[in-house]
């Protein structure tokens, strides 16, 4: 039987996610786990002084799950920790919108921590998303700091 | 015959989401893709681009094969509001 | 009016409590809010080899909860954050329960990432709460490493 | 007089979580409280405590007076499972 989608480790979808769901998920895979650590990527209303009405993502669809794929492969050698999830938006998102969720989940609460914040930091540098945000002035992408 | 995808800004910038290229060589390098690209869309040279060939990141020095998927690409932007 | 309870920031219970909750609770704070990191610690079915049959906490209840206080606010003065919220039960868990949830809100992540981690570290040694582990040969007081 | 509260492992080993004890002299301090509760419930001397006066962590050298509450506790082991 193929599990459902929302089974799955590592999904990109339109629709919102449940941070409950995500941690009960992750918490069934073993019972050796102490430490939960999770990290929610939230829609903001402003950015660099700029009222933003709403984000949206576009991704390069099939690259972009191989990259999330390989990147929960990475986190789950790197770092000693028994499970890692990932999902993430790509749709418009208002402020206060999820658009990103991982969860990592760890005997110790160290390596969750540190496996979680590399997560994202390397989510950002090797998974093809891209946003824009639409202002009262219109729509623009986002150009990320160097 | 390879295909190209362009992704986010360089989609608004060329205007077009997909194109298409006959190498002109055995051995032609994405590097040299890029130098058509840049033609044929006035790409501004110096924009820090991301790189992909069949759905992997790749340098400029990888040799493409007829039948390959390039993907030019802005720097990523994901994960955050 | 009073809050209800759950709408408190800090809490001792014996009760679960629900990160979906929290997380939205955290996130009504701001809409100025783009990352939400949470640590959920969960009881272990083993602990240095042994297994643990259920762990269970005792707190110096009202000392506990001026701590807890204690401790957000001052989250709250040493991180760029903009919200934090603690909750720990005191009551016997099973392998799998949920013991404590630390939800921190911030614009930018890095500094979820630090408080969050700094709060469940500074909780474990400034809180009055004590573990008794339940296991095959019986119960015993956990002494925490130095 | 001032109340006394043991929790955790020290309510299992003196068998009470709470007492009650006179202060012998004006500026008594919690380490003089510390003796007599020691010669009383044979507290081995150098186990870690953790020392609260009116529900804030105290150190031995607190002065004391009639009325105040004395806990006695544990290294403190919440948070984790």
């Amino acid at each position: 039987m193929t599990p459902a989608i929302e089974d799955k480790p590592v999904r990109i979808q339109e629709g919102d996610f449940s941070v409950e769901e995500e941690v009960d998920r992750i918490k069934q895979s073993s019972r050796g786990i102490g430490a939960v650590v999770a990290f929610l990527g939230v829609a903001r209303d402003s950015s660099g002084g700029k009222a933003i009405m709403s984000v949206s993502f576009e991704q390069y669809a099939s690259m972009a799950l191989k990259a999330l794929e390989a990147l929960r492969e990475d986190a789950l050698r790197r770092f000693d920790i028994i499970d890692a999830r990932i999902v993430h938006r790509v749709t418009a998102i208002n402020p206060g919108g999820n658009i990103v969720l991982i969860t990592v989940a760890s005997a110790h609460r160290e390596e969750a921590f540190r496996a979680c914040s590399w997560c994202i930091d390397t989510l950002k540098k090797t998974v093809p998303l891209w946003k824009k945000e639409t202002t009262p002035e219109g729509e623009s992408w986002v150009v990320p700091h160097a | 015959m390879i295909r190209v995808l362009f992704f986010g800004m360089l989609a608004t910038k060329t205007g077009v989401r997909e194109t298409h290229l006959e190498l002109k060589r055995p051995g032609a390098t994405l590097s040299d893709v890029m130098e058509e690209l840049g033609k044929r869309f006035a790409l501004p040279p110096k924009a820090p681009y991301m790189l992909a060939v069949n759905e992997a990141q790749a340098d400029p020095s990888t040799v493409l094969k007829d039948g390959d998927e390039v993907a030019v690409m802005p720097p990523f932007s994901g994960g955050l509001g």
